[in-house]
């Protein structure tokens, strides 16, 4: 709809839902079809969401949920259940109608990585926009190794060691691989035979990227991480999704939804919880 | 009636402005680019931008959003890049597009405003909105909406050097709205915008804290509709010049009732967050009721509400 | 935390009357015979009555009620029996339940208001809480509420005249909360009551007609509860005296959060009209939540809101 | 729940669609089964309602239906389109769960209709309650005629020919039986074979009850009329749905849904519209 003039390229669309399954605890991965894919998968860069809109009328605001992957024409989300909105979509069955936004922001910059190594660190449901992400760097050539922790069960753990060389995995519990968080499996592992990447890029809960982002700078590594905000609009209009960005010396307010959600690790500015 | 399905003439006129149909942006819902995105911006009545100080505003800290039931609530604080980088940056680019451009007014001060309109005297933006909703720095942080001498006091002298029209956007956090609106219309305002948002606040239970970094936000969308329409329908009856009416208008339907209660023109403002089409998707469903109901014009609409109202 | 399980003290004081949980039914959404078909009144914090005059009130004609996005609209008008009627036919059946019974006293003047205090001073009536969102009719209808001299003047004249406890119940409808609130501390008053409804408007856009008869109704609802609440926390750190918390509340979240705020106990309104089982679900989903949480008093769940804000 | 108490007797029920048709035009016809229904069907007197509670939760206030019927385990009602809360009513599907009340309100009186014959007159969705009153009627052995009018497509009419001695019908536009009103089908009627009924009972819309009650004073037939009022609870609490009662020779403001629907016509103050 309204594809009219050159600047219109966004719009809403209304999916159905082909499948939905339980990961683990309250983690589901639904998948979505829809002629709109088409469009999706020419245009989508890892690291965008969509915006989900809810049914229930009482809840008006979208909700940002990062591309997982598009795959057989089907669209796969994987979220967790945390509130009113995630609760409604694990309550979808196949054939639901699901509205959507086009992808939204911008994804991970791939442009520094031509060749090399790189680095996915993925947390909870922070991981399923490294799955995307991997698959590119595959597609160019790119070989990746990921480090993905989580509280207790893991999940997608299959789906990355299908595409990535490595996969390491950390449990908070130690119930399955490391025990302990990520960036300690990484520490270890550096120790134990180096670590090599040109690039690393993550997504997950910000106490896990900011200890990422110290680790990074201290070896020197460039990191591009994806972070999340309360939205508005989730595609730039309202300004509520603020993050303190460092640029040009000065911090700068910018826009998750639109600025992001990928900013490099160094220029965001890392308040104290 | 006649002319059943014949499209309606949707064109008003918003204190000497034409527009070409009553559906607006409401401001800090609004980003040229961005909603851009979604249709086109040439379908709008008028584009009515983000508050603009004489400085840049670096707004609130995050999180700045809280949903409420039915609506939501929001602290981004009047964010915005200044008087200088709107001129430069986002008025070039709202040339492009064929509506008039409103550009939104925010200050700290009455000096603050007067900068603001001074620069903007001599560009293309058409017509002025004046948020007195922000808190006046020199009298402890009251906001200037909030009382009728500093309300009329903003207008005064935003009105003596403006060289645009000038709507005040009224704050509805207050005792008596018509007050205020009487206060803005006898020092000169061309026009009324109403209303902002409701002061609220949002606490997350399980984490037993205040959930927007600022304390309160502005309540918006359609749990506040009733409030708007009522301080619409007051307003236009105490006032003589012409009101802008916003508030939770998310239907074709809604903007009628609006329209019926006096506005002459309607702002839509988080609808099109939840939808980031709703601007277009109102204007198509208010011309469809119009039709339905056999209303030729805005004006004959507005009749057939205060004729059965015998007001 | 320890104790997880155990079940947590839900006892309040408020304004010196023990209740056995927090849970209270807000004035003019209960009906003891009506409600007390639906769940066992017993259960309750206390039991609110609908508004008492002096004389019986006719109320507003019909329609009275209008939904709107997420709330309601009411233009009952304060209809009710007169307080005669109310000491003879509503209190001898209160009496067989054990919950205190708070009783909301309106009037048009002061003497209306005093009238009713007077004749329920020595009832079985635990507490009043006096409703001063009426219009003064001797004030050309201006509403008691808006004004903070005519809240004291109620007050102090109530307070003066009553052996019961006096509630004030404030309405939101005004600019600056605190101010009333203080007036009325100031005068006396044993606590304070909010917020009562915001003042709305409804429009059927398809006849082209102001929906209630009345013209503008009160709005409640969940859509206000970001309004209640804001003022609820302001008032409770504008004065020293107990604050009963309502607006919105449907869920024992939400009265966790008006309990947060500095809330002595809550009431549960037009909840109670769209769920008559609302006043007790909220009780048994809020006494969850602090299981949960490890809230073994409301006293200790405050104090966790209160050092998680820093304030 | 709840009925622990002597005075506890109403609750909330969550029932199951067991089908749904589309009588005419927008008038659809809903069946609903649940255990509950045993309850209701022992308890439940011709002319009370249910209220129905939406799903979408930016529409609180229950919807008022009557019920048109409780047969075969099945609770039917009967209802037109007017609305959002009426649309959702409509898209429900077999297996669909729908949550309502008790059954509330006062019914028909029928003490004063020992014998002899009852007239029953009903326009649209005023109709329904009619069904289960004929039905009621039937059993204890009273005769009873029915004047159904609509402004164009009849409905109900077959099920109410099964239990009623004889049915008239009136359409506004004479598509379907006599052209015009109930009144007017009446008035023509009476004069032709005379009017016998010992009761008038009727729903429908106000002028058409007005015109009936001022019909049945003339005739000094006992009329009693279910009216409609906008409701906040439907139970009595909040006095929302008030109707101008005289009794005793005052004016006095009752409720529709706990003192009605069902209220004496002579009693109504019939406003002007
Ligand atoms: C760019 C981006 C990508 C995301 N991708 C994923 C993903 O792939 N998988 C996944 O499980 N989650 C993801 N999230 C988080 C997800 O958006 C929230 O968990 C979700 O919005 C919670 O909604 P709710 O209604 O269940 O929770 P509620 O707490 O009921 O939501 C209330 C409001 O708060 C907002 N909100 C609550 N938590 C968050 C949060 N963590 N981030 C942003 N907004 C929040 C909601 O959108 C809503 O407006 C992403 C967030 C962002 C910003
Ligand atoms: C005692 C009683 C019995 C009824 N029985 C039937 C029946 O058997 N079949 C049937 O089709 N209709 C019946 N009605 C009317 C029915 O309640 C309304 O048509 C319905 O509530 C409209 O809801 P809506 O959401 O579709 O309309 P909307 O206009 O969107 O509703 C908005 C609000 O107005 C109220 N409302 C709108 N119209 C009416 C009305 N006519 N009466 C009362 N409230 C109204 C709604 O309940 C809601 O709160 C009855 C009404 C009453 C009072
Ligand atoms: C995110 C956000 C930002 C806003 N920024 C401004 C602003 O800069 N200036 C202004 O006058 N109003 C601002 N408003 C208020 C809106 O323009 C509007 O008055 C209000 O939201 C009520 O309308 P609505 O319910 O349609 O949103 C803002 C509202 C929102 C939700
Ligand atoms: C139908 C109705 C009648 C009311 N009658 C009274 C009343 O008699 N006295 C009073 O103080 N408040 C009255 N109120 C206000 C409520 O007690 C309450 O303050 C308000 O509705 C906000 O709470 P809520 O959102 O939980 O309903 C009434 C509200 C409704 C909806
Ligand atoms: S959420 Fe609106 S700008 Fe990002
Ligand atoms: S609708 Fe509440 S008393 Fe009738």
């Amino acid at each position: 709809m309204c594809r009219d003039k050159e600047w219109v390229q966004k719009s809403l669309v209304t999916g159905r839902v082909a499948g939905q399954e339980r990961l683990t605890g309250d983690v589901y991965r639904i998948r979505i079809q829809g002629d709109f894919l088409e469009d999706f998968s020419r245009e989508v860069k890892p690291g965008q969401f969509v915006n989900v809109y809810m049914k229930d009328r009482s809840t008006l605001l979208p909700r940002p949920v990062s591309i997982c992957r598009i795959q057989s024409g089907q669209l796969e989300l994987v979220y967790r259940v945390v509130g009113k909105g995630t609760r409604e979509m694990a309550g979808y069955h196949r054939g639901d109608a699901i509205r959507l936004s086009s992808p939204l922001g911008n994804g991970f910059d791939l442009s520094c990585c031509q060749s090399g190594s790189a680095l996915l660190v993925g947390g909870g449901v922070g991981i399923p926009p490294l799955l995307q992400l991997a698959g590119e760097l595959n597609n160019r050539g790119i070989r990746s190794m990921a480090v993905l922790g989580f509280q207790r069960e893991p999940f997608l753990i299959q789906e990355m060691e299908k595409i990535c060389d490595k996969v390491l995995v950390a449990t908070e519990d130690g119930s399955f691989g490391f025990a302990g968080n990520v960036v300690q499996l990484i520490e270890k592992e550096g120790q134990e035979k180096g670590l090599a990447a040109d690039q690393v890029f993550s997504c997950g809960p910000k106490p896990m990227l900011k200890a990422l982002a110290d680790l990074c700078r201290e070896r020197e590594l460039p990191l591009q991480v994806s972070l999340e905000e309360r939205m508005g609009c989730g595609y730039g209009a309202c300004v509520g999704c603020a993050v303190d960005i460092k640029q040009d010396g000065k911090i700068q307010r910018k826009a998750v939804c639109k600025d992001g959600p990928v900013f490099l690790a160094e220029e965001v500015f890392w308040h104290a919880e | 009636m006649q002319n059943k399905r014949k499209e309606p003439d949707l064109t008003v006129d918003l204190a000497g402005i034409w527009l070409k149909n009553p559906i607006t942006t409401a401001s800090g819902t609004f980003s040229p680019r961005d909603s851009g995105q979604f249709y086109d911006l040439n379908q709008l009545g008028a584009m009515i931008t983000k508050g603009i100080a004489p400085e840049p505003w670096e707004g609130n800290p995050s999180p700045r959003i809280a949903e409420t039931y039915g609506g939501m609530l929001n602290a981004v604080g009047l964010q915005n890049p200044g008087v200088e980088a709107y001129i430069r940056e986002e008025l070039p680019y709202l040339e492009q597009f064929s509506p008039p451009v409103i550009a939104n007014v925010v200050g700290r001060t009455v000096e603050d405003y007067c900068r603001v309109a001074e620069a903007l005297s001599d560009t293309s933006v058409a017509m002025l909105e004046v948020n007195i909703s922000c808190p006046n720095v020199k009298a402890g942080g009251i906001g200037f909406g909030t009382d009728p001498a500093m309300a009329a006091l903003v207008t005064r002298e935003v009105k003596r050097i403006s060289k645009k029209p000038v709507l005040i956007k009224l704050s509805p956090n207050v005792t008596d709205i018509t007050e205020i609106a009487r206060a803005v219309e006898s020092e000169g305002a061309d026009g009324i915008s109403l209303i902002n948002t409701l002061l609220g606040m949002s606490i997350d239970a399980r984490r037993a804290k205040i959930l927007l970094a600022n304390g309160t936000g502005g309540l918006s969308g359609p749990a506040i509709k009733p409030v708007a329409l009522r301080m619409v329908y007051q307003v236009c009856r105490a006032v003589q010049i012409p009101v802008l009416g916003l508030g939770g208008i998310r239907t074709g339907e809604d903007a009628a009732e609006f329209l019926m209660a006096g506005a002459s023109a309607v702002s839509v403002g988080t609808a099109a967050l939840f939808n980031p089409l709703a601007p277009i998707e109102i204007l198509q469903e208010l011309k469809e009721f119009m039709m339905e109901m056999g209303y030729r014009t805005i004006a004959e609409m507005r009749q057939a509400f205060q004729e059965g109202q015998g007001k």
